[in-house]
Parts: structure tokens; C-alpha cells; sequence
């Protein structure tokens, strides 16, 4: 019973804090180029102001146009739910594991470049086109860390890798910290972040995502604000969950849960922090750059494996 | 009940005959489609209570055939599985067919040879000795070549006809070699017999090349695809559809049926070999797909897709059982098969779609289709759920089949040989870039032809295709989201045929509808995802209802402030597989010509972009090149003198003296 | 008199009578009689086998050959009623050149009948040399250019295979003399088969090497095959119907005959490998020739060669089953390719030419002699269900088990003659309809013994008579 | 067969045989059409010599038939038949080989070679006389195909080939006891043969004046 209550307080978690994550990142990096930056909780306000916004939607917009915004949030909202934040005890713990979780994320993203296509035009096309591809590889270099965890802790299931991962089954070795790479590099490319993209920008031919939902306003944007955000506090958590599990509580006593929060939010604020270091310190690619950039997260996730099996091995 | 598939086989070559004599009206040709249908239906169901009911094998000896052997039939839980895959869409593509009567004028080619083709299909799943099943196999080729010759006066469709008869004639071949070897040159060719054979390693070893390149052939593993592309986008919708959609899950039979029945023991390596075959046609054939403009290529080389992922999961069974680890030998075979019956169902709901939306519009061009959604929204969700289906996303049932094998793949490193192991990451790389780019691709496809704006007259003008031709892609897509949601369904199908082949049952329980690895945790639960996403679901509708009560507005795109009327503007299909084009271009011999007018030239500039499947140039084309050149060496033969002849003679004369004398 | 008596007389009276009378409407009608009679008098043979006589032999080898003879002497008969007449009304055949053929059609009956039924080496020799000399003639019927030569170098290259076989002959009786002690006995198959056991190995090796090549060059072996494509394509389409259903085979029969006798000697090896290569020869060389071909009956003569060749691979491999193919071979294709010859007659008078490239269509503007054409192709390509699968199936099967390399280039030159089969049918069958010749030619008489043909193939694929596969396996043990 | 002959016999059917022999040798150095025709018609007298002396001897009465036929038929009518020919077709009396006389004898030495190493593993069973008899009928026949391959004209093909049929009589003469069926069916064919050529001779004759073969064969079957 108590699974489902804190999938509940799980679920109510993420939404609220995914804002801040954002907001923390924004404002961490407008520190860091010298500006004062809006205050972290400017993207509730934003939120808030685009749902009040009468939305506006080309015509011949079909169904698909206003569904695929809902349907990727709420997925995204799902998958966020999925990940073990500050317990373990969590009712849908069970029922997905990495590779739900995956395809999951690719659900959402399917949902979102059809959507961009819908109205047609060419901006809608050249985002979907675009995050498509670069999710094409992606896909494999997050695949090959997850490979890599399961060989490791000898399952899928994120609950186990935990579980393992605390129970002290890994030392610090070369495979995890490679995995470790690969996925911070996928998490970059996912969330549209500097390098690869710039959340940032608009009317630049070399927006991705931006260009994917140019045509939407209103709540459908907020919608997909909302799914950006989530997207972004899901690997936070993820890497926290699997690389710095220590602080997941694993029983349900209070002090344990406690301990768990408290982790939980420092484990975001330091992904949010390490984030926004990362994007001032380097400068945006070309789009054709970025599949040299995943194919080098491709690469150390196979290493990653092979690595792991010749440890095994020998 | 094996009685009853015999009597459902003479039924359906009557339905032959009877097409032979009422190919001229178009409400016989209509009558006759739908019994083939309800025959289908029939069998199906047939199929699913023999593998629920867990009933005794069943065999039947009809006096044909051999003499001295007579035709053998049997009917166990593989044969039952397979009539599912094969009958479950059967049953609707047949359905489609009878409302598509009106479309295809070239009934009087189609309609004798469609239910042949649907019998010899199930006559190869119940054949029991090597005749029967040989005989059945290549009358399978034999009628869906006439098929696919229906349109007979393009000369595409004659080479493609060509070609594809060739290559299946290959299969066979070989396949008569793979038994012959097993039978031993006895003449005793029932499999129960042949299953008693015990070859040699290097026999074995020859049993299992042959009938990976015969059943390969047919199922259109790489290297041997090359039919599968012009011989599907060439033949009438219904074909295409049983041709990709179930005749390429006859040969994953074929495979199966020889290697894990009929050839003893393999060693592991080949079970490896066949893995990585199906990796490469997985990924290869999605990249050829990802860049078809053509929806039926499109599909064709999706096609060589799926059966490579089916290929994984049946190639690591054979090497796991081949190590000793049947548990994982059962996940691997539980994947296989289970992506055999999926495919089997989203693919002939593609196809049937895409036969639809052609009868519709007029073309089966991606790039002047575009904004059907509006015109034809219950085509549009059917391949929508199709797309999703064939991308493997959740909740449909490609996901269920593919996290199998994934987890196949991942459970294995307990696997004895190192080199096995350290191939599977590689496995595991080729695995995901396929599931990415199904995405890709079926983005690609159901977004240009179905969202934006249309592309052409002909789509602008489109109206919607009539419920006859709509509803079977309808169900197929319900029983698409069903497996999806339930894979306990389609695992309990699937697990007897584990049994039968001496695998145990499906390690992993089935906790409910959901899948749990037992061994690792690893777990799947449809059901609950997608009640949690239901509620999340209401509940952001609801809290948007609150929070923002402003119905929108509709107004001119906005398109960063520059909208454009013309359609032209969009992206097309080639425009959205660019960039993987360029990332992937030197693996398939893309040639990309922009012909820019010079300054003050008064015409269109223009972009073209040719590509061939290299593979084509590198095996068949050599291949081709070498017969001619032989044929034309040879044919001054024919042009002898008479003396040239007689010293001919003569020489043959003294060769064998001397031979005589040599032996002697 | 005896039925045998009857079945070897009737063809010879008539063809007396069709020499001596005057030509016209009856010549067709009493040379399909004097067919029938003999097919009903073979059918008595059959049923009730005269025991072998010093001359006169019946067994289960030539017995079914014969009635497979008789019969397709009838059908095509038949055919060659309404052929030969269109040909005359087309006037490229005179009215004294009708009757010619009509008297040699019953000779060739006649001379194919007593080779078969002959139990003497010698008889069998007369007899086909003296079926070759009417063939020859019939080839030069036309007497064009074409046809004349066509006419010499068969006449040339046939009569000295004759020869050489001629001196096989010889030396299996030198063989033989010496352990029966000479006299008609020991030119007897019933003789020589009883008692090989004692002849000199090396006299019947080399006799065998002269009766290959001899007999081999009338089977249409490559290299000796030179004279059969085109004496297929000049001669007359009924008689290129009869010289490769029937007239081959007669040669090939001969051929077993001896070798079941070396079979009985200790030193059976020689023939085996000998009979491989020579088949193995023919059928990737005449599988390649099949591209190359313009002329619809000289492609036709070339898939003769192609499954001649096949035949003659099997029976080389030897053992129960690959015989048994080969003998079962033997059968369909006679029935296959006839069938075959006279779609093609059909054609070549409704379209007015023989051209391949000039062919195309023909399913869309003559159904039913485009799908007959198409069936009957499909059956000699060797796809189910019809007959020749059986045949190939036994053979690929049974002789990869112990001979895998050779028999992976027998599966390429099968492959390589199928894909050039379908290759050209298709371009036939199908396609734009080209336009046909005015005034069609007698559809009926093509028809029907093109159908009746090509369903007995289908049922010979689907299920074979009893005796018949009792009769195969027999003489499968006795070819060794 | 007749006592204390059996030395004499020997050596007359060995000369007989070797005659035979001889002339196929002469008839391949033979450059002229009459030449040839007179050499074939000594080959036949040769021939006819043998069978009629093997009749003596084995006092086999069908052999003297044999010798009839052969005496009258290849050593008479088909010679002077074969000379009218030529006289009346007016054809080039030279014979254009294929290949130089010399090689082709060598190769006819080496095919007599290849003969007799064929027939010397038959049997001890069997008489001296019938192996040599073998050897050289079976050289014969070889010499006969020889001179078909390696000339161009069509008399000296006929010639070839008549050759060919003397080995086989030759062989056929020096076996015991073979029944008469094979004598007349040789005699049978060699008629028919000639009957035959005559026919074709005149087709050929009226279509294309000259009787060397390869202008008949410019159309080969197909036109390239």
C-alpha cells in the first residue's frame, strides 16, 4: 500500500520540481555570463502565463496536432514517475525497467515529430527530421549503457542495478565511469542542450526542437514546456538513481525517507549546477557535428560492455 | 482437426477452380475472397485451440506422393503456432480482398491463383515428410509468382516476377539438398524418420548452411532480400500484403522446423552466424527502407527488417540450446516467435492500409501524399497504430517482442563461448540502431503521407476509401494493441511449441497480463503502464480544463512569421531522410545530382538522388555478368562446321579411350 | 498373330498404305487409326507381357517405354492432322511432301516400336539407324536451305555415331562369345544380362565407350549434340515433338540396356563416371545455350539436350532412387515436352513466326495456348506439381548425401536452365500482346493433346501408379 | 577351324588386316580426290579379301556373303559411282586438307598406338588373331573419323566415313560366329548411306553448284 502512495508523492514530486530544475540551470548559467538572471521560479510563471494564453492553431491543424503535445507530457510525466527518486518502495517500480523506460522516452519523441509535421511546414519538418535523427543515435548509445548496467548488476530493472549498486556490487571501475559518459552525453543530446542544440534560440536554421513546436502556443506549448522539463529532471534523477544511489531509502522509516528527499534534491541541484557550468564553458555545434558527438557516446557505451565482458571474462 | 485443415485445403483449391470460372464478375470474385477469409478464420482458431487445448500430435498419411511413401502430415503445437501467424491475418487480408475487388481489374489473373497460394502456404505447415513439404513450399513460390505477374505488362513487374521465382527456386533447391543429406540417400524421407538421422558434424554443418540459405532466401534475410522490394511493390495490395505479411513467416517456419526439429544438435557457432545475419538485415534493411519514396518498398524493406530481429531471437536460441542453457534458449525462441506473430500482424495491416489509401488517392508515392488525416481519419489512426506498432512503441506488440529479445540478448553473457559473448554487444548495437530507426522511418512514412498539407491534386481531391477496405486494417490494429497490452496472450501461444522442441516453457512467470523475468526482475506490465498513464492522462485534462478555458483560435500558420501557402514547402520524404542520408550515405550507394542553372539561365534548377542496393551490385550484378559472358562464349557453339562437330566427336571418343586406358 | 505382332505391324502397313495412296483428307484420319490400333495393341502387350523369345523381348523397362511411345505417337498424330493440314493450306508444304510424311510418321512409329521391343543388339541397332535415316528425311521436308542443311549434318553426324555404336555393339558380342559361344544368344539382353558375370571387363569398358559416344550422340549428349538443335527447329513441329519425346529416349534406352549388362560384369564402375560427366556437360552447356536463342523450337531442342543431360546424370549416379528418378525423368519429359512442341506449333502458326523477341502477350490474345505454353514450361522446369519435381527432388536428394560437389553443380545447371526458362516464357506469355497472324490455325488439335499431356504430367507429379513404381524400382536395381 | 594351317592363316588374316590399314594410312596421304577413291576401293578388296579368307577358315558360309557384299558394293559400285560424281559435278579434283599431311599422319600414328594399348589388356582367353584383328579394326575406324575431321571435301568425307565402316566389318569379320544379322545391316546401311549422299548431293547440287561443304554451312543454324 505504501507503493502506491509514494508513486503518488513520486509523481506529485517530479512535476513540481522540474520546473525549478529548469530554472535553477537558467539561472546558474546567467551567473556565470554575468547577469543577474530571472529568478528559478520564472518558469512556473512562464507556465502559468502560457496556460492562460488563448491558443492559437493553424488551420487544417488536425487532432494529431493538439493530442501528440498532451501525449508526450503525459508519457514523459509517466516515465519521470518510473524513476526511483528518493525510495524504492514505489508501486510501478516493477513494471518497467531501462528498456521500457527507452522506449518510453521514444514514445514521446514519436508523439512530438508528429505533431511537428502536422501543420506542414518547413520548420515543423526540418525539427522532426532533425530530432529524429539525432535520437536515431542516441538511442543505441543509451541502449549500450544500459547493456553495459545489466551486465553489471545482472539485470534491466532499475531496482536491482540500485539495489546492487549500494549493495557496494561495483567498485569504482572503468566500465561505469564510461557508461557514466556515454550517458551524460545522451542526456545532453536528449534534452536539446547546448552542444547540440540551444534551448534558447529561435529563428536559427540550426534550432532542433525549437523548430519542432514552432507552431504551438497556449496550453499545448505549456504542455510541451512541461514535457521538456520533465525530460530533463528524468535524467538528473536517473543518473543520480543509478550512479549515486546511496541515499535512496530503501526501507520505510521515516529518517530513511528523510535521508532520501534531502539526497534526492541535492543530487538535482548538483546535476542542475554541473549542467549549466557545462553549457557556458563550450560553444554550440553544427547539426552534423552532433552525430560525431553521439556517435562518440555510441562508442564509449560499447567500450563500456566490452570492457565489462573482457572483466568477466578474464 | 488435422482432418479438418485437409478438407479447408481441398475447399481452398476448389475456391481455385471455381476462381477460374468466375473470374468475370465482380460479385463471385467477392463471394470467393470471403470464404477464403472465413476458411482462414477457421484455421486460425483451429491453430489457437490445439495450442490452448494442448491436445495429442496428429498425423495423417494420404495416399499421394511417393509410392513407396505416401504424403505424411502432421499436425503439432509448431505447426498450430505457425497456422496463426499464417491465418490470423490471412482472415482479413482475404476480407480487404473481397472489398477490393472493384480496384484490381486484373481479377481473372488473381483470382485462381490467391487461394492456392493461401493452401500450399498451409500445406507446408502441416507436411510431415520432405516431398510433401518441398512440393508445398515451391508451390507456394510457383503461385505467388503468378500472382505477382497479375500486372504483366509492365516490364518491372516481369523482372521482378523473374527474379523473385529464381531466388525462391534457389531456396528450394538448397532446402532439397539440406533433407536429401538428412535422409541419407535412404528414400525414406518422413521427417520422423529424418529426426532419427544423426549427420556427421560436416553433414550437420552443411544441413544448416543449406537451410539458412533456402528458408533465408524465401524469408529475405540479407543477402538474399533483393526479390522482396520490386516483387512486393509490383504485386496486387492483397498479395503484398500475404506475401510480406505471412509467406515470410512460412520460411522463419521452414528454419525452424529444420533446425531445431529435424537437424540434430548444431554446433553453437551457427546459431551465433544466424543472430548476426539477422542483425545486419535488420539494420541494413531499415536504412534502405528509411530512403523509399515508395510506400510498398518502404515496407518490403521493413520487412527484411523484422524477420532479421526474428532471426535473433531464433539464431541465439539455437546457440543457447546448443550450450546447454534451455532457459535462455526458451527466451531467445519465446522472442523469436513472438515477433514472427507480430509482424505477421502489423505488417499486413500496413500494407493493407497502404493498398487502401492507394485505392483512394491514385498513388503510392509518399511524396504526393500529404494531409489524408483529415480525409480519412479511421485509415489514418489504423496505420497510426500500425507505425506505432512497427516502431516497437509501447503499448503495442512490437515493443513486447523486441524488449524480448533485448532481454535475450542482455541474460546472455552466462553463455559459455567468450567470443559469443564479447559478439554480443555488437548484437545488442545493431538491435537498438534498428528500434531508432523504425522510429525514424515510420515517422517519416505516416507523417508525410497522412499530417501536413497534400503534396498533390490527386491527395488534395482524395475522399475516404469505403468501410470495406478500412475495417480489416482496423482489427488487425485492435489485435496489434491487444498482444500488446496482454502478452501473456500471445505467450501462452507460443509456449507449447517451446515444449515441443524440447525447450522448457517460457522461463520468466507471467504475473498476470505482465512479464516478469523471474531470474533478473527485469519486468514488463503493459496493463499498468497504461492505466497509470490513463490517470495521469485525465488528470492533466482535467487540471487543463481548469487552469486554462479558452477555446483556441484557428488562424494562418505561423511559420516564424514567413507562412507560405504552397504545399511544395514542406518537407517531403526524402527531405526528412536527408540528414540520415548523409550520416549513413557510403553504406548504400546514394548519388545525390543538383543541377544548378548558371546565372541569367532561364530554367528550373533541379536536385535528383539515385540509389541502388549495393548489395545488388556487389553479389547479383557479378553474378549475372558472369552467366551472359559464359552464354556468349559458348554460343559459337551453335555455329560450328560440320567437320568442327565430328572432331568434336572425335575428341570426346579419344578422351574416354583414354580414360579407359588411364582407369584400367 | 500376336498383339506384339500386331503392334509392329500395323505401323508398317500403314505406313505402306500412306506411301502407296494418294495423300489428302484421309492420310491424317488413317494414320491417327493406325496410331490408335497400335496404342491399343501395345495396351494388350502391356496387360498380358508375351514371354521374351529369341527376337522379342517385353519387360518392365521397355514395356512402359513402349506404350509411352504408342501414345505419344497417337496424340501427336492428332496434332499433326491439323498442323500438317495448315501447313499445306499455307502452301509451304506441297501435297507429295504431305504424303512423304505421313508414310515416314508411321516408319519412325513402326521403327521406334521394334527397337524397343527387340531382344537383340543387333535388331535394336537396324532400328535406329534405320528411325534415323526417316528422320532424316522428315527434318529436310521442307527442303529450304535451312532445312537441307539442318537435314545433312544430322544425316552426318548421326551416321557416325551409328557406326561407332555399330562397333560397341560388335565388341559386346566379342565380349560375349567367347562364355555363350556366339550365335544369336549372344546378342540377346536376356542372354547377356543372365550371364555378364564372365565377360572380359576390359572389351565391355571400351565397347561402352563407343556406345556412348555412338548412342550418346542420338541421345543428344554435349558435345556430340550438334545435330538435334537444328534438325528440332527445321523439321516439321510434330515430328520435333516425336524426336524429343520418343526418339531420344529410344537412344537412351539403348543405352540402359548395355549398361544393365555391364551392371551384371564385375567391372560396372566404368559407366558411372563416365555417364556423370557426360550429363553434368550437357546441362550447365545446354542450360547456357538456352540465353542465347532466338528460335522458340531450337530453345525447346536445347532444354532436350538440358534434360537429357539430367537423365544421364541420374542413371551415372545409379542406386535405387536416382534410377528410379531417371527412369521416372524419362517418362515425364517425353510427355512434357511434346506437349511443349505443340504449343509451340500452335504458336508459331497463330502468330506466323518463331521468333522469341517477336513472341509476347500470348496469355492476354490466346489464352489457352499461352497458359498451356506456361503450364507445360513450368513442368520442364521442374516446379511442382508436376512430374519432373518428383524426379529432380529424388535426385538432388538422394545423390547429395554421397556425392555433395557434384551435385552442387548439377543444382547450378538447374538453376541456371530454370532461370533461363522462365525468363523467355514470361516474355512470351506475358506482356503487351503482339499482333497475331491471319487466320488462326485449328485450335482443337493442339489443344486438347496439349492439355491432355500436361494434366497426366500433373497427376504424375501428384501420384503414381502402383505397378508402374513397382516396375521403376525393379529396373532401378537392375541399372545397379 | 582346318589343322595345321594355323600359322598360315594367321599370317594371311594379318596381312589382310594390315592391308586394310595400310590403305587408311594412304587414303590420309592421299592429296586427290580419284586417288582417294581408288585407295578406298583397294581398302574394300582388302577388306573383302579378309572376310572371304576368315569364311575359309572358320568355314563360316555368311562370312562369303560378307565378302560378296563388301567386293561388290565398296570395292566396285561405290568407287565408280563416287568417280562418276566427280566426273559429272565438275568439282576441284584436289582435296584442301585441314590441317598438313604430316601432322595428320603423325596423329594417326599415335591413334594406332592408343588402339593397341587398348587391346592389349583383353583377355588371354581369347586367340591371338582376334586381338590383332581388334587392333586393327579398332585403328581403322580411328584413321576413318581422321580423315572425315581433316578433309574439306564432301567425296573424301564420304570416303572417311565408308572407312569407318570397313573397320567395323573388319572387326565384325574377325570375330567368330557373328551372325549375319550385323553383316546385312552394314550392308543395309552402307546402301542407304549411299542412296542417301546421292540425294543430297543433287539438293545441294541444284541449290549450291558445288559439292565443298563450307559453303553449305554459312547459315549454321542460327544467324549470329
Amino acid at each position: 500500500m505504501s507503493g502506491v502512495l509514494f508513486q503518488l508523492v513520486q509523481f506529485a514530486l517530479v512535476l513540481a520540481l522540474a520546473p525549478l530544475l529548469t530554472g535553477i540551470v537558467r539561472k546558474v548559467k546567467a551567473r556565470l555570463n554575468g547577469r543577474i538572471g530571472a529568478s528559478p521560479l520564472q518558469p512556473y510563471r512562464d507556465l502559468a502565463r502560457l496556460l492562460r494564453k488563448q491558443p492559437v492553431a493553424a488551420e487544417g491543424a488536425s487532432p494529431l496536432f493538439f493530442a501528440s503535445p498532451l501525449a508526450a507530457f503525459v508519457i514523459l510525466w509517466l516515465a519521470a514517475g518510473l524513476v526511483p527518486s528518493f525510495t524504492t518502495d514505489l508501486a510501478l517500480a516493477g513494471s518497467a525497467d531501462l528498456i521500457a523506460l527507452v522506449a518510453l522516452l521514444a514514445a514521446a519523441r514519436f508523439a512530438t515529430a508528429l505533431g511537428g509535421l502536422d501543420v506542414g511546414t518547413a520548420f515543423g519538418g526540418i525539427g522532426a527530421s532533425r530530432d529524429m535523427m539525432l535520437a536515431a543515435l542516441a538511442e543505441p548509445a543509451m541502449l549500450m549503457v544500459i547493456v553495459t548496467l545489466a551486465l553489471v548488476a545482472g539485470s534491466t530493472s532499475l531496482l536491482r542495478i540500485v539495489g546492487f549498486v549500494v549493495g557496494g556490487g561495483v567498485g569504482v571501475e572503468i566500465s561505469m565511469s564510461l557508461a557514466l559518459i556515454a550517458l551524460l552525453m545522451v542526456a545532453i543530446a536528449e534534452n536539446g542542450r547546448i552542444p547540440i542544440d540551444n534551448p534558447a534560440t529561435h529563428l536559427e536554421l540550426t534550432m532542433v526542437h525549437e523548430a519542432m513546436v514552432l507552431e504551438y502556443s497556449g496550453r499545448q506549448l505549456a504542455l510541451i514546456e512541461g514535457a521538456q522539463m520533465l525530460k530533463l529532471l528524468l535524467y538528473l534523477s536517473l543518473v543520480g538513481a543509478v550512479f549515486a544511489p546511496w541515499t535512496i531509502a530503501f526501507e520505510d522509516t521515516p529518517d530513511a525517507l528523510m535521508v532520501g528527499l534531502i539526497g534526492y534534491a541535492g543530487k538535482l541541484a548538483l546535476g542542475a549546477v554541473g549542467l549549466g557550468l557545462f553549457e557556458v564553458t563550450i560553444a554550440k555545434m553544427r547539426v552534423f557535428r552532433a552525430t560525431e558527438f553521439l556517435g562518440g557516446a555510441l562508442l564509449l557505451g560499447l567500450l563500456a560492455a566490452i570492457f565489462r565482458l573482457i572483466a568477466e571474462t578474464v | 482437426m488435422l482432418a479438418l485443415i485437409v478438407g479447408a485445403l481441398g475447399a481452398l483449391l476448389a475456391l481455385g477452380v471455381a476462381g477460374l470460372a468466375g473470374a468475370r464478375h465482380a460479385s463471385i470474385g467477392r463471394s470467393i475472397y470471403g470464404v477464403a477469409a472465413t476458411v482462414s478464420a477457421g484455421l486460425a482458431v483451429l491453430g489457437a485451440s490445439r495450442l490452448t487445448s494442448g491436445a495429442a500430435d496428429e498425423t495423417l498419411i494420404l495416399p499421394i506422393g511417393l509410392p513407396w511413401l505416401g504424403c505424411h502430415l502432421r499436425l503439432d503445437a509448431l505447426s498450430a503456432f505457425f497456422l496463426v501467424v499464417v491465418h490470423a491475418p490471412a482472415s482479413a487480408i482475404g476480407a480487404f480482398a473481397a472489398g477490393y475487388v472493384t480496384h484490381e481489374p486484373a481479377q481473372p489473373r488473381i483470382l485462381p491463383a490467391y487461394p492456392v497460394f493461401v493452401a500450399a502456404m498451409t500445406a507446408v505447415l502441416i507436411a510431415d515428410d520432405a516431398y510433401a513439404f518441398l512440393l508445398a513450399w515451391e508451390l507456394m513460390s510457383l503461385a505467388s509468382w503468378v500472382l505477382v505477374l497479375a500486372h504483366h505488362e509492365e516490364s518491372d513487374t516481369r523482372s521482378a516476377a523473374w527474379l523473385y521465382l529464381v531466388i525462391a527456386t534457389l531456396g528450394t533447391v538448397c532446402l532439397m539438398a539440406a533433407l536429401g543429406v538428412l535422409a541419407g540417400g535412404a528414400g525414406d524421407y518422413a521427417f520422423a524418420s529424418l529426426r532419427g538421422a544423426r549427420p556427421a558434424p560436416l553433414a550437420g554443418a552443411l544441413v544448416a548452411l543449406l537451410a539458412l540459405l533456402g528458408a533465408g532466401s524465401k524469408a529475405g534475410l540479407m543477402p538474399l532480400h533483393a526479390w522482396l522490394p520490386p516483387a512486393h511493390a509490383a504485386a496486387p495490395t492483397p498479395v503484398s500484403a500475404l506475401m510480406s505479411g505471412v509467406m515470410t513467416k512460412v520460411a522463419l517456419y521452414g528454419l525452424v522446423r529444420i533446425l531445431f526439429d529435424l537437424a540434430g544438435p548444431l554446433p553453437w557457432g551457427w546459431g551465433a552466424a544466424i543472430a548476426m545475419v539477422g542483425g545486419a538485415s535488420a539494420v541494413l534493411g531499415l536504412l534502405y527502407a528509411l530512403l523509399q519514396t515508395d510506400i510498398k518498398r518502404l515496407l518490403a524493406y521493413s520487412t527484411v527488417e523484422n524477420i532479421g530481429i526474428a532471426a535473433i531471437g531464433i539464431g541465439l536460441a539455437l546457440g543457447f540450446r546448443a550450450s546447454g542453457q534451455s532457459a535462455l534458449a526458451a527466451l531467445a525462441l519465446t522472442a523469436g516467435l513472438l515477433h514472427a506473430l507480430n509482424h505477421a500482424l502489423f505488417k499486413s495491416l500496413l500494407f493493407l492500409g497502404t493498398g487502401a489509401l492507394a485505392a483512394a488517392t491514385g498513388t503510392r508515392d509518399l511524396e504526393r501524399l500529404g494531409g489524408l488525416i483529415g480525409r480519412m481519419p479511421a485509415l489514418a489512426l489504423a496505420m497510426l497504430a500500425g507505425a506505432a506498432a512497427i516502431a516497437g512503441l509501447p503499448p503495442f506488440n512490437g515493443f513486447v517482442s523486441e524488449w524480448l529479445t533485448f532481454q535475450a540478448i542482455l541474460a546472455s553473457p552466462p553463455a559459455a563461448q567468450a567470443s559469443l559473448r564479447l559478439g554480443l554487444p555488437l548484437l545488442g548495437v545493431l538491435l537498438a540502431l534498428a528500434a531508432a530507426l523504425a522510429a525514424v522511418c515510420f515517422v517519416r512514412a505516416f507523417g508525410i503521407a497522412f499530417l501536413g498539407r497534400a503534396r498533390s491534386p490527386q491527395a488534395a481531391a482524395a475522399h475516404a476509401p469505403e468501410a470495406a477496405l478500412v475495417w480489416p486494417p482496423l482489427a488487425l490494429g485492435a489485435a496489434c494493441l491487444l498482444l500488446g497490452l496482454v502478452p501473456a496472450l500471445g505467450i501462452a501461444l507460443s509456449d507449447p511449441v517451446l515444449r515441443a522442441l524440447g525447450v522448457p516453457a517460457f522461463a520468466g512467470a507471467l504475473v498476470g497480463p505482465a512479464i516478469q523475468l523471474g531470474d533478473n526482475g527485469a519486468g514488463y506490465n503493459a496493463i499498468g503502464l497504461a492505466v497509470a498513464a490513463g490517470l495521469l492522462g485525465l488528470l492533466t485534462v482535467v487540471a487543463l480544463h481548469r487552469l486554462s478555458p479558452l477555446t483556441e483560435r484557428r488562424g494562418a500558420p505561423w511559420d516564424c512569421g514567413f507562412p507560405d501557402a504552397d504545399p511544395a514547402t514542406q518537407y517531403t520524404g526524402s527531405s526528412f531522410s536527408q540528414p540520415l542520408r548523409r550520416v549513413f550515405g557510403p553504406l548504400f550507394a546514394v548519388r545525390e545530382r543538383v543541377d544548378m542553372p548558371a546565372p541569367l539561365e532561364r530554367r528550373a534548377a533541379g536536385f535528383a538522388v539515385s540509389l541502388r542496393d549495393p548489395l545488388w551490385i556487389a553479389l547479383y550484378r557479378p553474378v549475372a555478368r558472369l552467366v551472359e559472358m559464359l552464354a556468349g562464349r559458348l554460343n559459337v557453339v551453335q555455329f560450328l562446321t560440320i567437320r568442327r562437330y565430328l572432331s568434336l566427336t572425335f575428341g570426346v571418343l579419344v578422351l574416354l579411350m583414354v580414360l579407359v586406358v588411364i582407369g584400367a | 498373330m500376336s498383339a506384339l505382332a500386331v503392334m509392329l505391324l500395323v505401323p508398317t502397313a500403314a505406313a505402306i498404305a500412306l506411301a502407296l495412296a494418294p495423300g489428302g483428307v484421309f492420310a491424317a484420319l488413317i494414320n491417327v487409326g493406325a496410331s490408335l490400333a497400335t496404342l491399343a495393341a501395345s495396351l494388350v502387350v502391356l496387360a498380358d507381357r508375351p514371354a521374351p523369345t529369341e527376337l522379342w523381348l517385353i519387360d518392365d523397362l521397355n514395356a512402359y517405354l513402349i506404350v509411352l511411345t504408342a501414345f505419344v505417337m497417337t496424340t501427336t498424330a492428332v496434332f499433326s492432322g491439323g498442323y500438317m493440314g495448315h501447313e499445306v493450306a499455307a502452301g509451304r508444304l506441297s501435297a507429295g511432301a504431305l504424303r512423304t510424311y505421313h508414310a515416314l510418321y508411321q516408319a519412325l512409329n513402326a521403327a521406334m516400336l521394334l527397337a524397343m521391343a527387340a531382344n537383340n543388339v543387333g535388331l535394336l541397332w537396324v532400328a535406329i539407324e534405320a528411325a534415323t535415316l526417316i528422320t532424316v528425311i522428315m527434318v529436310s521436308l521442307y527442303r529450304t536451305r535451312e532445312a537441307i542443311e539442318a537435314a545433312w549434318k544430322y544425316f552426318i553426324l548421326a551416321s557416325v555415331g551409328i557406326a561407332l555404336a555399330l562397333f560397341g555393339t560388335v565388341l559386346v558380342y566379342l565380349a560375349a562369345q567367347p562364355v555363350i559361344g556366339g550365335g544369336l544368344e549372344a546378342m540377346a539382353w536376356t542372354v547377356l544380362q543372365a550371364r555378364a558375370a564372365g565377360f572380359s571387363p576390359a572389351v565391355l569398358d571400351l565397347a561402352f565407350v563407343f556406345l556412348l559416344v555412338g548412342y550418346g550422340t542420338k541421345v543428344g549428349l554435349a558435345p556430340v549434340h550438334a545435330w538435334l538443335p537444328d534438325a528440332h527447329a527445321e523439321g516439321p513441329t510434330p515430328m520435333s515433338a516425336v524426336l524429343s519425346g520418343l526418339l531420344l529416349n529410344v537412344a537412351l534406352y539403348a543405352l540402359l540396356r548395355f549398361k544393365m549388362v555391364l551392371a551384371g560384369s564385375r567391372a560396372a564402375g566404368t559407366p558411372g563416371p563416365l555417364m556423370i560427366g557426360l550429363g553434368l556437360v550437357s546441362l550447365l552447356f545446354a542450360g547456357l545455350m538456352l540465353y542465347r536463342r532466338r528460335d522458340l523450337k531450337r530453345f525447346f531442342a536445347y532444354s532436350s539436350i538440358e534434360h537429357m543431360g539430367i537423365m544421364t546424370f541420374a542413371f551415372g549416379i545409379g542406386g535405387g532412387l536416382a534410377n528410379f528418378a531417371g527412369l521416372f525423368h524419362m517418362a515425364a519429359h517425353s510427355l512434357a515436352k511434346s506437349s511443349i512442341f505443340f504449343a509451340v506449333g500452335g504458336i508459331s502458326q497463330v502468330k506466323g513466326t518463331r521468333e522469341i523477341a517477336a513472341l509476347s502477350g500470348l496469355t492476354a490474345s490466346h489464352p489457352a495456348l499461352g497458359w498451356g505454353l506456361v503450364l507445360a514450361v513450368v513442368a520442364i522446369a521442374g516446379a511442382p506439381p508436376f512430374g519432373l519435381f518428383t524426379s529432380e527432388f529424388l535426385i538432388v536428394s538422394s545423390s547429395f548425401a554421397h556425392a555433395p560437389a557434384l551435385t552442387a553443380v548439377f543444382m547450378l545447371g538447374l538453376l541456371v536452365g530454370f532461370a533461363a526458362l522462365v525468363l523467355r516464357v514470361q516474355h512470351i506469355a506475358f506482356g503487351a500482346a503482339t499482333p497475331s497472324h491471319a487466320g488462326t490455325a485449328h485450335q482443337a488439335t493442339t489443344v486438347v493433346p496439349l492439355y491432355t499431356h500436361v494434366g497426366l504430367v500433373l497427376i504424375a507429379g501428384l501420384w503414381l501408379p502402383a505397378p508402374l513404381a513397382g516396375w521403376f524400382a525393379a529396373i532401378a536395381r537392375l541399372l545397379g | 577351324m582346318r589343322p595345321g594351317l594355323a600359322a598360315l592363316d594367321y599370317d594371311v588374316a594379318h596381312l589382310s588386316g594390315a592391308l586394310v590399314l595400310l590403305a587408311a594410312f594412304g587414303l590420309i596421304y592421299q592429296r586427290r580426290l580419284p586417288g582417294m577413291i581408288n585407295l578406298f576401293a583397294l581398302q574394300s578388296a582388302a577388306l573383302g579379301s579378309a572376310a572371304a579368307w576368315q569364311a575359309w577358315v572358320q568355314d563360316a558360309s555368311q562370312l562369303y556373303v560378307t565378302a560378296a557384299i563388301v567386293w561388290s558394293l565398296k570395292a566396285g559400285a561405290v568407287p565408280l559411282g563416287l568417280h562418276w560424281l566427280i566426273h559429272r559435278l565438275q568439282t576441284t579434283r584436289a582435296v584442301e586438307t585441314v590441317i598438313g599431311i604430316g601432322p595428320t599422319m603423325l596423329a594417326a600414328v599415335a591413334l594406332v598406338a592408343l588402339a593397341i594399348v587398348l587391346v592389349t589388356p583383353i583377355g588371354a582367353d581369347r586367340s591371338a588373331l582376334t586381338r590383332e584383328e581388334l587392333a586393327l579394326a579398332l585403328s581403322v575406324i580411328l584413321l576413318g573419323l581422321l580423315i572425315m575431321i581433316t578433309r574439306r571435301h564432301a567425296v573424301s568425307q564420304v570416303i572417311g566415313f565408308m572407312c569407318i565402316e570397313n573397320g567395323v566389318t573388319l572387326a565384325v569379320v574377325g570375330v567368330k560366329g557373328m551372325p549375319l544379322v550385323v553383316e546385312m545391316s552394314v550392308a543395309f546401311s552402307v546402301m542407304v548411306a549411299c542412296i542417301l549422299f546421292g540425294i543430297f548431293f543433287f539438293h545441294i547440287r541444284e541449290r549450291f553448284d558445288t559439292l565443298d561443304l563450307h559453303f553449305l554451312e554459312s547459315f549454321r543454324g542460327e544467324d549470329r
